[in-house]
């Protein structure tokens, strides 16, 4: 039998140069971009090449990684521009000039590692978990929720985390206070779980121009993310049945409420 | 009441949004570039007869006043959503002000002219 | 945890919006709401007129006739096409979750824009009809 | 140095290690009202929990009505070859069926049945569907679900923060020192209680499934503290990881692409597997490609195919292909499925699988094979802890997850991992708020400047000072790996484990001449790698001594010059521990209960 490996073939060059963007907190004042030559490996991804210049070359070169298969979400960064997961990247395919920069629209920390802080307070302030008024004790066994239930939110539900979405949205670039992709479409995820009954309690934090009416829909966060979530879609139904809620609110006399 | 503001400021804007989408291309390809002096049926019957013939029309008021509003409220607010994405952010409530100012000034004249002919 | 080096905050550029292809859509469909609001803002004055008496409303179709309004118009009409497309675009994206169900599947935003686009149709010739 | 500027922080029960049983101990203390802290090595949320891919185990019984706690409890203990700590098995299979249930409330994500149960799949060595699941990535939603309500519940994270020593207080556990990576600071915590929960150390391994954090940091601190690691050597291989690129060597491949179909060939083309059926399993194993075949269809007359034998048998076979120079160019063997099914069926039953070669390798499995080989997967293995209250011979110390020894013995049932995390999360986490309640208040006061001092001195002034003649962390670490995979890996022998411990000893002397080329405080990972290093040669000594010293073929561990299991001389615990002159050996017996041990039928 043969290799199933067709791209061995393909390899032209046996060395790449590649840019990455640095910055020392304790030296530098702003960031400069930094080029390495690292021989090229057939089936490369760029996280092999920043693994390899740490080995090899600089050992003081910077940035998160840590599951290798694209389901953990540390390994983000901006690659020719765009943002990606450098371990699903291969260098083939991104062309001949290969930068690597820090996801955009976070602060830097060193080199590619970027400053997550206000991603975790955001992400916490939609209440990401199932509210109800009575808890179910465990003994009455699991709650039942027919696949169907389940298709409603299932989309959703698959964020890991990596934050490329935020990377690129311009306006998480613009206003700092904006609740961003990740954390509105994990918010739409539990109003749809036919298990919750806090949607009321959460489009109070979504409904506001911080949270779902900032955006624009740019699109750009769901062509970008890894993970097939659709955060742009999660955003405009949260649009709508908040402006729905409200109409309902001012229409309908306080005591039908 | 703040965070209703921006709830209802929505829907207007989706709704103008539907609005200039299905009526406006017809609205301007009717006024502006079939019967119009230089435009392809150049024969203009649009004469002042005719226009105002159709402008007392109550359903064609109507149909103005909701094509006019809506598209303006539509247009601008994104508009000046696109503007503080791309550097006006620290003018955020001059242009704020200076929209809805063009926002109610529109509607209020749009309003003024289709409904005066009544009085 | 105190923060002893501070973190780089990059300034953000703003022509983010010619850096790609989809970016640059969005500002041209953003600008549209400008255009179209402009277009808007011609014709109220143009109703004004109209309700002054018919030597300013034919002042204003001269001045309207004028190729660099004629010229405006022609753009005018390009945003908001481009602006009805890209809102049956996105629109469709919505109302696919909100149609009925045919046979277990929702229907391909593609069919959604077409039923989107015979409704434009449809209140196009029915403005036509009634009113010119 | 100033040490003004030292941070103190104080809790009465701190976790180390964010993953599924580190979270879930968390949430347990919490709830019972005390302060709780988490640290975590990487961000929340990204811990190795989120590489699971089949799903937990659980006797539900929504699919099978037949299955209850004690099947569970009995496969087990079969799977484990009687080496388990049989009152934890009891413990694990008991409650859970309750702690999925617990998380289901809480809102993770669960494939269902039409009626709106949760949904149960079947996986090797189980009787019946137990795993409940969401799709390939119930890792994913456990991690994710349990991150969000730990959050809820108001538990401090530290993110980000390596703990690096435990303090103790005569013979108690007082505190731990961590160090922030951004800043590069040290920070103690003032605790009443510790729960390691920072997994195994698969990272000793070049080839292996686990991520970067897999370093075994919590192993090393508690051997170093004088816990015992009890039975080291066994270490499970899985027999399908990717083998290519190198980015992405060792990769799981799920067992499920056998289990629908999927055949293991050399690079003759030769379906090899039916020549390593071993005798005992001849009786129910299909011996032509006809009968497998059959099997597949759902006849039920037809034996099951070579490819589904035990984890340990595949990996063995396919090490042996490799080494007869019948694998394929880049050292594994060819997994085919894609002229087995149609590409619709592979892309609906293994839709990760078909995303992450297409995404990782740029290989379409419904159109060519795969290659693969055998992978670390997981340490049955760990600090050992009383089976009851999971804490350690240290008082104060408490262990839960992977790193936690005994409850698997020789072999780990599929998905049995992600149980463990649950049931003894919870039940670490109890029994440490209890120790923590019970505990008075006043500790001896801890001398915060010496203590942090001596860290810095080991660190910092040692580490970073070094200019010239230093050793690389990488090529220690390098050969630290080549070493384990070689010599301690699916083959085992006599001649192989003493080398492997007289290179990791040469190799703890290079050590002390590392040193790392960024000389900056904030956020060095050099510098983490190095503490990381210094953690997994304590691991690997262990396991290179304990694989050393069983001399007989057990579940996970195989030694050629020793193919018999031994259940006279070795149906015992071996325990490694630290004294002044090194590692330590010394053996238990095992605690035999209902089933005696016997040659495994199935």
């Amino acid at each position: 039998m043969e290799a199933p490996r067709k791209s061995l073939l393909k390899l032209k060059k046996k060395q790449i140069a590649i840019k990455v963007k640095g910055y020392r907190p304790t030296k530098d004042s702003e960031p400069y971009f930094q080029e390495y030559k690292i021989p090229l490996k057939p089936d490369m991804v760029v996280l092999d090449a920043l693994n390899y210049i740490k080995d090899n070359i600089d050992g003081s070169l910077t940035y998160r990684w840590s599951c290798r298969m694209g389901v953990c979400g540390s390994c983000g960064s901006n690659v020719n521009g765009k943002p990606k997961l450098t371990c699903e990247t291969f260098i083939d395919d991104v062309g001949d000039n290969l930068t690597v920069e820090p996801m955009a629209r976070f602060p830097i920390i060193k080199d590619l590692v970027v400053d997550i802080d206000s991603f975790m307070t955001k992400l916490k302030d939609v209440k990401p978990w199932i509210i109800n008024e009575t808890e179910k004790p465990i003994e009455k066994g699991e709650n039942l929720q027919t696949p169907e239930q389940v298709d409603l939110y299932k989309q959703q539900s698959m964020c890991i985390n990596c934050m490329l979405c935020y990377s690129a949205c311009p306006v998480v670039g613009t206003e700092d206070d904006f609740i961003g992709p990740a954390a509105l479409a994990l918010s739409y995820r539990y109003n749809m779980d036919s298990r919750d009954q806090g949607e009321k309690e959460r489009l109070k934090i979504t409904s506001s121009e911080e949270g779902v009416y900032g955006c624009s829909w740019i699109g750009e966060c769901t062509s970008v993310c890894p993970k097939n979530v659709d955060p742009a879609i999660a955003i405009q139904k949260l649009k709508l049945t908040g402006s729905l809620q409200t109409i309902k609110e001012l229409l309908l006399p306080k005591f039908v409420k | 009441m703040n965070k209703k503001i921006h709830a209802l400021l929505w829907g207007a804007f989706s709704t103008g949004g539907f609005v200039a989408a299905f009526l406006l291309p017809s609205f301007i390809i009717l006024n502006s570039i079939l019967f119009h002096p230089s435009g392809i049926i150049s024969s203009d019957p649009i004469s002042y007869e005719n226009a105002i013939i159709r402008f007392n029309n109550p359903l064609f008021k109507m149909y103005l006043i909701v094509l006019f509003s809506t598209t303006l409220i539509h247009g601008l607010y994104r508009f000046k959503a696109f503007l503080f994405e791309v550097g006006f952010l620290p003018y955020k409530k001059p242009i704020t002000g200076l929209v809805y100012l063009i926002i109610s000034i529109g509607t209020a004249s749009t309003l003024f002219f289709v409904l005066s002919s009544l009085f | 945890m105190s923060k002893e080096f501070k973190p780089y905050v990059e300034k953000n550029n703003n022509f983010w919006w010619l850096t790609n292809r989809r970016y640059f859509t969005y500002a041209m469909r953003e600008i549209s709401g400008l255009v179209m609001s402009l277009y808007v803002l011609i014709s109220i004055y143009e109703i004004s007129q109209l309700t002054s008496g018919s030597s300013s409303f034919i002042d204003f179709r001269l001045l309207a006739a004028s190729p660099l309004m004629f010229m405006f118009s022609v753009i005018a009409l390009a945003f908001t096409l481009l602006h009805t497309i890209t809102w049956f675009e996105l629109t469709g994206k919505i109302q696919k979750d909100q149609v009925p169900k045919i046979s277990g599947k929702s229907p391909p935003i593609f069919a959604l824009v077409i039923v989107n686009m015979l409704i434009l149709f449809a209140a196009s010739y029915l403005i036509y009809f009634l009113f010119w | 140095m100033d040490y003004s500027d030292i941070q103190t922080i104080e809790h009465d029960v701190l976790v180390v290690g964010a993953g599924g049983a580190g979270i879930r101990a968390a949430i347990e203390c919490a709830d019972k009202g005390l302060s709780t802290g988490i640290i975590s090595k990487s961000l929340l949320g990204k811990a190795h929990t989120v590489m699971a891919e089949g799903g937990i185990a659980a006797s539900l019984g929504n699919v099978d009505p037949r299955d209850n706690w004690k099947i569970h409890f009995r496969d087990t203990m079969r799977g484990g070859k009687f080496l388990n700590q049989w009152r934890m098995a009891e413990l694990h299979a008991r409650h859970a069926p309750d702690r999925v249930r617990e998380l289901e409330e809480w809102g993770a994500v669960f494939d269902r049945t039409d009626k709106g149960l949760i949904s149960q799949r079947n996986f090797g060595g189980h009787r019946f569907p137990r795993l409940a699941h969401v799709g390939d990535r119930t890792g994913l939603e456990i991690i994710r679900t349990l991150q969000d309500f730990c959050v809820h519940q108001g538990i401090s994270t530290h993110m980000e923060c390596t703990g690096l020593d435990l303090v103790l207080d005569k013979d108690k556990v007082s505190g731990l020192v961590g160090y922030w990576r951004e800043t590069g600071r040290f920070v103690l915590f003032k605790t009443k209680a510790i729960i390691l929960a920072t997994g195994g150390g698969g990272k000793a391994w070049k080839v292996t499934s686990n991520s970067w954090e897999y370093t075994g940091d919590g192993l090393g601190m508690a051997y170093r503290a004088g816990a015992e690691l009890i039975d080291m050597e066994f270490t499970q291989f899985h027999p399908t990881g990717m083998v290519w690129p190198p980015s992405v060597k060792g990769i799981l491949v799920t067992e499920g692409v056998r289990g629908d179909g999927g055949i293991l060939l050399n690079s003759e083309g030769e379906r090899f597997m039916f020549n390593y059926i071993p005798e005992k399993f001849a009786s129910e194993t299909a011996d032509t490609e006809e009968e497998a075949s059959r099997w597949l269809e759902g006849d039920k007359e037809a034996r099951r195919p070579p490819e589904l034998l035990t984890r340990d048998v595949v990996a063995r076979a396919i090490k042996k292909e490799v080494e007869a120079g019948r694998g394929s160019p880049n050292g594994g063997v060819f997994l085919d499925i894609a002229s087995r099914r149609p590409a619709e069926f592979i892309k609906k039953k293994l839709p990760s699988m078909y995303h992450q070669f297409k995404e990782l390798a740029e290989i379409d499995i419904t159109e060519e094979p795969m290659e693969v080989g055998p992978t670390l997967h997981y340490f049955m293995g760990g600090i050992r802890v009383n089976s009851d209250s999971q804490q350690t011979n240290v008082p104060g110390l408490f262990a839960c997850g992977e790193c936690a020894g005994g409850m698997h013995g020789a072999n780990r049932l599929g998905s049995n991992s992600l149980t463990e995390c649950l049931v003894f999360g919870a039940y670490t986490g109890r029994s440490a708020a209890e120790h923590a309640t019970n505990s008075k208040n006043k500790s001896k006061e801890i001398d915060v400047n010496s203590l942090l001092l001596s860290e810095e001195k080991r660190i910092f002034s040692n580490l970073l000072g070094k200019e010239k003649n230093t050793e690389k962390v990488s090529v220690i670490r390098d050969e630290m790996q080549l070493n384990m995979d070689n010599l301690v890996g699916v083959f085992r022998n006599e001649e192989d484990c003493l080398k492997a411990c007289k290179v990791i000893s040469k190799l703890k002397s290079r050590f002390k001449k590392v040193g790392v080329s960024d000389k900056e405080r904030p956020f060095n990972t050099e510098l983490v790698s190095v503490l990381e290093l210094d953690f997994m040669l304590d691991v690997a000594e262990a396991i290179a001594h304990s694989a050393l010293n069983r001399k007989e073929s057990r579940g996970s561990h195989y030694r050629n010059d020793y193919v018999k299991r031994d259940d006279l001389n070795f149906l015992k615990h071996s325990l490694a521990y630290k004294t002044n002159d090194g590692l330590k050996l010394k053996y238990i017996p095992v605690t035999i209960t209902k089933w005696k041990p016997q040659e495994r039928v199935y």
